[in-house]
């Protein structure tokens, strides 16, 4: 029974969520029937749809991790999105400027470029507050702007591809991209894998009990011999990672280069996923895939019902507030017990 | 005492004077002209962060200003170009900026969410609502006018900063200290803080917790609403999709920079003012040709360094993002 | 028949699980002293808070000078003339004592606080009252004693009628208590309620006109001092005869195991709070460190336990050193330490008992082979752990937030103890706990002695210290002022040392 | 003459345009891909097809070029670059005939797709074709003419001596950073004209994360100029440039200049100031390439659309008749390529 309530719940605020957005199309005069249909049957009627939706979801579940890291260990990780460029840009550099390996050489490197830079820009972040008592919320506010900046900067400078115009790095070659399998998004899959490998940590590892035990009781963590400080360090490294290896998945298995515009936005949707999956690292995957289904079907629901896919962000939008909100919850008697307490004040 | 005072708090002030004064010797002109658009930059970024001030003294963390500046200032624009009246207009704005208000009081006062969630959920609704209503075609009858104020507007430099501006300016700054005397000195600042801090001991003083958490929490939508009012109606007299860009989430930080006091954060947001203004006044006279990107970074990078030197815990109120159980023990 | 002040019929409050008051009726008159009896949990808390409109109880009737109150009514019972001093300080610790005390009821010049009449009001109200406070300390700077004070001449400014005190002596020194009960005394004289909340019988029999007893929600008695006496009231208060006296066989005390050389310790305010002194605890016997609160005890148990820095000076464990600010490492040497503040330090409130009770083992042998949890032997471990400590939970996977206070409490203890360990330094640990785990925790600290533990036991209960510890030792002021031997100290003596007289 | 018939079509078109429903015209979807129907569709950059830029002039070309010619047209709006393929391929997927891409940053995309589907026209605005393809046409617009002539006009409307020019976005965008160099040329080859010396026109480039998009932004900035004295200001840049518009507005004896389109109809909040804006004809160059499709012509490369200033409108009496005289001279010097803009 439990079990039961524990999905309809997600059901019946994506039911309500669509009909309140039925509603705004109806009023628009457009044909809320048929918006749905295309939405669905683009996001998830065809296999070409399939993988476009998990393609989307692809850096959604990585940065929604990033920031579902960061809060078990008490952290409000806004940074996501600069963290995401960091790695993005260094990835790229690495697949562009790193000649004469072979794929299962260079696409490592480049990964881990990717990963080690968005590491670096979330440590930074955690070690002001480790050591100097900076809220992180100040700092990765600052920082996103920062790396947008920098990453400006060295795309229409020293990283520019020659005989271009615009702000962007040079193509990745060939041996640092990631290659499709049967059609489908590699990069979902590693998505897949660090969020189970995430919900494993938290879940049966000493590694984990000890990030939770700083998130949840910051004195008894100090008390039990947890260093605090050092957790904070390390969850904003593990944080800052993932987001630059999401950054740098999205470089050499989408986009392919470094150009600004095509990150836009994938770091906030990180922190609204992480939020809806109440900082569950699995139930991340459902969030992002619901986003990325939506967002990548926009177009299609445009095209066929021309519905603007503003509405996408009204239902989405719609979508986290009854979820979270008690109004269902307490409609249908679901028990919410020992739940993880999401966020806080700024003061711990 | 008076040492370590100076030492710590007005040093900064007196720098930036002498700075000024520097600068005003060497280029007139250019230095009132940067100071005063700072005040520019400065005045929604503080507004907005008066915001958060409110609310977070009470107990409640609002992340949602950036949705509440972007409807209000929708509702605000559209309300006065259809009404052809700049003063319904500000009424829609300040209105829609209370309901907004009110909603965030409603999820973590009332259901007693999470209420960084709740904030989330206001920001995304209103991109989606106002993007999606968003019609064009509708102008402002006008906008409200610079006030130059007779005589004092004609002194040097202190003319053009301080009584140049429009009317929503003066009344921003003026609700901005309304709000600090407030805040420190009226029974109503002493009853916000004690709940923001500890609300168990208001409410055993009398004071409701609740209710001083939606009065405060709506009031400080009121103002997020007048602020949006001010960004449309005053400062550019046009809207569009977006309309905020951000403004709302960089109050956050200076809230914060600025240690949760309005003063505070009316100096965080003004320094933000006049590094925006100086880097776009680099530009302007070419004297320093430095990449574009780097001058941007001003701000950013000294608003870091500046809290790692000073450092120090920023204590937040205590309670904040708890919400109240009035029968625990 | 004239009017009581205050009439409370057939109040009965539940929460899931619990009830925490039923069918309760009582009167307090003017000028009487009504104290309210029972152990912890009994219902005082829930019942007084009624009262005051913190709580809402389900059904029943509240009454203030023959108007009825609407539950949940605070400001409704204020204005009525009811005052209250909690047992948890309701005072904000930022803000100056001033401010405290006139918030809810400001004197005002137009719109702005008068901040020269609030300060003279403080100052006019704690010369009447015989209560000292600075106006202008800010709440959080100022020891626990104070604060009370505060909290009395907060309640006291509003003219009160009916003034409820909430276990008020839990943090005095017996003369602090005494001034105390005087204090209430003179007030009753001048026509004021009194509802006073008490477990210890002593002061409840000292001060009382009329004596109610709670039991589990349920008053269970009515009496006044003169019908009744100390064995009489505890047999009513638990329902059973008590053994107010722990048993315990002779101390067999052996070699010095924890040590403690020139010990300097500040206070959060960088203040010094432990002043240099030595002291020796020996495998098999109890230290108990007598004190009223704020002497630095609190400095002194952390810093032995690597969690506030030592200035200077050394602690050592069976000769050796112990490491400085590393509370795991000196765990890890043998010091247990049952902590002061449960809640903040000692447990994980969203955590597991299960959790809870490996807190700092939790990377350890059976607990975790490597970097994996083991899941069988933390459930294996729990199980042991819940049934020999006897902590009532309805699943080991119930969050410790969950559990009352006496079995968060023994989930502590039975961590702490259930480890192979040299020391136990135990703080405060029976505080905000019921009799019966409190009977329960000495039993299990005596029994750590006699297994060959020193034990240091820090405790602001002076009954508890006189009753567990083979020696005692007086702290004020940061020093140890006196050692004396457990078994003939004499109460008065130790209640003036506390206060810092000579002898 | 030509100047004033683009203007009110344009008025017509944006009154006439509806902000959620893409609208359908007298054919409809059917009868794309028969011989009989003639769709042509639109992804629009990122953003809404309503920008009051150049999504908007785009789709007001394609809309009308369609309808002119009895054919059905459409839009999307992408809301993420990495959707610019998928959206095109919609279209495709129905057989439109035409797919006009608007933005630079479309390039690559369109390139891609008019190699993967030979029988569709592609037309990509503000794009460079530098593939063999024969059914891709980049429509590019020679910015720096359209900046020069109205940095002409505005150093002949100067009485400061101060011209500046507000750019929405980052000086890495091709075409913001064409019209800001021509504009500053313009003013410059209007000063030695004069034989004045006047400082050089000074540029404020945004480049935060909402390039194009904060209008408070432009208005602020706009502040600092007008303190400073500046008297001519080109506000060139999506929103954050018509925030930039409307606060110059305010300004007595101040000039602004728009960019794009004519943004006395786009923009009216700066009627008071707008004396003329740097047009690129987008809406023109699409039907002209619509219209190429139709009759066969249509050749693939790339293709120069047309530039100019738009017209006075109601501040036609503040300019000196001598001053509408040399813009007219230079402006067909300037378009005949007689007089070289300078700019790379």
């Amino acid at each position: 029974m439990k079990y039961v309530r524990s999905w309809l719940l997600p059901v019946i605020a994506l039911a309500i969520a669509f009909a309140i957005g039925a509603l705004m199309m109806k009023l628009q005069g457009a044909n809320p029937l048929k918006a749905y249909e295309s939405l669905f049957s683009s996001a998830f009627g065809s296999s070409a749809g399939i993988s476009k939706t998990l393609g989307k979801a692809t850096p959604l579940i990585i940065s929604g991790l990033a920031v579902t890291i960061c809060l078990r260990a008490g952290l409000f990780n806004i940074g996501v999105q600069g963290q995401l460029l960091a790695g993005a840009l260094a990835s790229a550099w690495a697949g562009y400027a790193i000649h004469g390996l072979p794929l299962f050489i260079h696409l490592p490197i480049a990964l881990f470029f990717g990963t080690f830079f968005g590491a670096l820009t979330g440590i930074i972040a955690g070690a002001l507050k480790a050591y100097r008592g900076v809220h992180e919320v100040i700092t990765t506010i600052m920082l996103n702007s920062l790396v947008l900046q920098l990453g400006e900067y060295l795309a229409y400078g020293p990283f520019k591809e020659p005989g271009q115009q615009l702000a962007r790095t040079p193509e990745v070659l060939s041996s640092a991209k990631i290659p499709d399998l049967f059609g489908m998004p590699v990069g979902f899959f590693i998505a897949i894998t660090l969020a189970v490998i995430a919900w494993w940590i938290f879940k049966k590892t000493t590694s984990g009990f000890r990030l939770e035990t700083v998130g949840r009781n910051k004195n008894a963590a100090w008390y039990a011999g947890i260093s605090v400080k050092r957790s904070i360090l390390i969850s904003m490294f593990i944080g800052g990672g993932l987001a630059g290896l999401g950054g740098a998945i999205e470089t050499l298995g989408v986009v392919g280069r470094y150009e600004p515009a095509f990150n836009a936005g994938l770091g906030f949707d990180g922190i609204t996923i992480a939020l809806l999956g109440r900082a569950n690292p699995l139930a991340v995957i459902p969030g992002a895939i619901l986003f990325g289904g939506m967002r990548g079907a926009g177009g299609s629901m445009q095209f066929a019902a021309g519905v603007s896919p503003d509405i996408i962000d009204l239902i989405l939008a719609l979508v986290l507030f009854f979820v979270t909100a008690p109004l269902i919850g307490k409609w249908i008697k679901t028990v919410r017990g020992n739940e993880a307490i999401t966020t806080g004040g700024w003061g711990n | 005492m008076i040492k370590k005072y100076l030492g710590s708090r007005w040093s900064p002030f007196v720098a930036t004077f002498s700075v000024i004064l520097f600068f005003y010797l060497k280029d007139a002109l250019a230095t009132t002209s940067v100071v005063a658009t700072s005040i520019t930059f400065g005045l929604p970024l503080a507004m907005a962060a008066m915001v958060g001030i409110m609310c977070e003294r009470t107990g409640i963390v609002n992340i949602g200003i950036e949705g509440t500046l972007l409807v209000s200032s929708f509702i605000g624009f559209f309300v006065a170009s259809v009404s052809g009246n700049l003063l319904v207009g500000l009424f829609a704005a300040v209105c829609m900026g209370a309901v907004s208000g009110l909603l965030l009081a409603l999820l973590s006062v009332t259901w007693k969410m999470d209420q960084i969630i709740a904030g989330t959920i206001i920001n995304i609704l209103a991109t989606g609502l106002t993007s999606f209503f968003y019609k064009q075609g509708h102008t402002l009858p006008s906008t409200f006018p610079e006030i130059d104020i007779p005589g004092l507007s004609a002194i040097p430099f202190f003319g053009p900063v301080l009584f140049m501006h429009g009317p929503l300016t003066f009344l921003g700054f003026f609700l901005i200290l309304v709000l600090w005397v407030a805040l420190y000195f009226t029974p109503w600042g002493l009853r916000s803080r004690s709940v923001g801090e500890h609300p168990g001991s208001a409410d055993t003083a009398g004071v409701s917790v609740v209710r001083m958490r939606y009065l405060n929490v709506t009031i400080a939508g009121a103002f997020g609403g007048l602020t949006g009012a001010y960004l449309t109606l005053e400062l550019v007299g046009s809207w569009d999709r977006g309309f905020s860009a951000g403004r709302g989430f960089t109050a956050l930080a200076l809230m914060i920079f600025g240690r949760w006091n309005p003063l505070g954060a009316l100096a965080a947001a003004l320094f933000f003012g006049v590094a925006q203004a100086i880097t776009n006044q680099l530009m302007i006279t070419e004297v320093v040709t430095i990449p574009q990107q780097f001058t941007n970074m001003l701000p950013y990078v000294l608003t870091i360094l500046i809290l790692a030197i000073s450092a120090g815990k920023v204590r937040a109120p205590a309670a904040e993002g708890q919400p109240y159980e009035k029968e625990s023990a | 028949m004239k009017t009581p002040l205050l009439e409370l019929t057939n109040i009965t409050k539940k929460y899931p699980g619990v009830i925490a008051n039923e069918d309760i009726s009582l009167t307090v008159n003017k000028g009487e002293i009504v104290a309210l009896l029972g152990e912890n949990g009994a219902g005082k808390s829930t019942l007084v808070k009624a009262v005051f409109g913190l709580v809402r109880p389900d059904s029943g009737e509240i009454r203030i000078n023959g108007h009825l109150i609407a539950p949940g009514d605070t400001a409704g019972a204020i204005a009525h003339g009811v005052g209250m001093v909690h047992q948890h300080f309701q005072l904000v610790p930022v803000m100056s004592v001033t401010d405290n005390i006139i918030l809810g009821d400001e004197p005002t010049r137009g719109l702005f606080i008068n901040k020269r009449a609030a300060r003279a009001e403080v100052l006019a109200l704690s010369e009447k009252y015989g209560l000292q406070v600075d106006p202008d300390a800010i709440v959080e700077n100022l020891p626990v004693g104070m604060q009370q004070r505060i909290e009395i001449l907060k309640a006291l400014r509003k003219d009160v009628d009916l003034l409820i005190l909430d276990e008020p002596t839990a943090v005095l020194t017996p003369q602090e208590i005494d001034e105390l009960l005087n204090v209430i005394r003179n007030l009753a004289k001048s026509g004021v309620g009194v509802l006073f909340i008490s477990h210890k019988l002593r002061e409840v029999i000292a001060v009382a006109d009329r004596i109610v007893v709670l039991r589990n929600g349920k008053a269970v008695g009515i009496t006044t001092p003169k019908e009744s006496d100390e064995e009489s009231l505890a047999h009513l208060m638990v329902g059973r005869d008590v053994v107010l006296q722990v048993e315990k066989g002779e101390a067999k005390a052996k070699e010095v195991v924890l040590s403690i050389r020139n010990l300097h310790v500040n206070d959060d305010r960088k203040l010094t709070a432990v002043t240099g002194f030595d002291l020796d605890v020996h495998a098999g016997e109890i230290l108990g460190i007598a004190g009223v609160e704020g002497n630095g005890q609190r400095e002194l148990v952390e810093a032995i336990c690597g969690m506030r820095p030592r200035i200077k000076g050394s602690v050592l464990v069976s000769g050796v050193e112990t490491p400085d600010m590393h509370p795991r490492r000196v765990h890890a040497m043998g010091i247990s330490h049952i902590p002061e503040d449960r809640e903040k330090h000692g447990l994980v409130a969203s955590y597991s008992i299960e959790d809870n009770l490996v807190l700092n083992q939790f990377d350890q042998p059976p607990f975790a082979k490597g970097w994996i949890r083991n899941a069988y032997a933390l459930e294996s471990n729990a199980n042991t752990l819940v049934k020999e400590f006897d902590i009532r939970t309805p699943s080991i996977k119930t969050t410790a937030g969950a559990l009352s206070g006496g079995n968060k409490q023994k989930v502590v203890v039975a961590r702490e103890l259930s480890q192979k360990t040299k020391v136990v330094v135990a703080a405060q640990p029976t505080r905000g706990v019921d009799v019966g785990s409190i009977e329960f925790i000495h039993n299990q600290l005596v029994a750590a002695r006699d297994n060959g533990a020193a034990v240091l036991l820090v405790s602001a209960e002076l009954d508890e210290v006189l009753s567990l510890s083979d020696r005692i030792a007086v702290m004020f002021g940061g020093k140890i002022v006196a050692f004396l031997d457990g078994k003939d100290a004499d109460r008065a003596k130790i209640g003036r040392l506390m206060a810092g007289l000579s002898e | 003459m030509k100047k004033k018939i683009i203007a009110s079509v344009a008025a017509i078109a944006i009154a006439s345009l509806g902000f959620s429903v893409a609208p359908a015209s007298a054919a409809d979807e059917s009868s794309c891909g028969t011989a009989a129907g003639f769709c042509v569709g639109l992804v629009t950059d990122v953003g809404k097809v309503d920008d009051k830029s150049f999504n908007q002039s785009a789709w007001q070309g394609a809309k009308t070029a369609a309808a002119a010619l009895n054919g059905f047209s459409k839009y999307i709006e992408t809301q993420d670059p990495k959707d610019y393929a998928s959206n095109i391929d919609l279209f495709a997927s129905k057989k439109y005939n035409v797919i006009v891409t608007v933005g630079f940053l479309m390039a690559d995309a369109t390139a891609i797709a008019a190699a993967k589907y030979p029988d569709i026209k592609f037309i990509g605005v503000d794009q460079y074709n530098a593939s063999p393809a024969t059914n891709y046409t980049g429509l590019g617009f020679p910015e720096d003419k359209a900046g020069f002539i109205v940095g002409y006009l505005g150093g002949y409307l100067t009485k400061s001596g101060k011209t500046a020019a507000i750019a929405g976005g980052p000086s890495s965008i091709p075409p913001v950073r064409k019209f800001i160099e021509g504009f500053r040329n313009g003013v410059a080859y209007a000063a030695k004209e004069q034989k004045k010396k006047y400082p050089k026109s000074s540029t404020v480039y945004y480049t935060g994360a909402n390039a194009f998009n904060d209008p408070a932004w432009g208005a602020s900035t706009a502040a600092q100029y007008l303190t400073q004295g500046y008297d001519v200001i080109f506000a060139a840049g999506g929103k954050t440039g018509n925030g930039a518009l409307a606060r110059i507005a305010k300004k007595k004896g101040a000039f602004c200049i728009g960019v794009d389109t004519d943004q006395w109809a786009t923009v009216p909040e700066a009627q008071p100031c707008l004396v003329t804006s740097s047009m690129k004809n987008i809406p023109q160059g699409v039907q002209v390439l619509i219209k190429q499709v139709k009759s066969g012509t249509f050749a693939g490369g790339n293709f120069l659309g047309s530039v100019g200033a738009a017209p006075y409108h109601a501040l036609a009496k503040k300019v000196p008749a001598k001053v509408k005289a040399k813009v007219k001279a230079l402006t067909a010097k300037v378009l005949a390529g007689t007089v070289a803009t300078g700019v790379k």
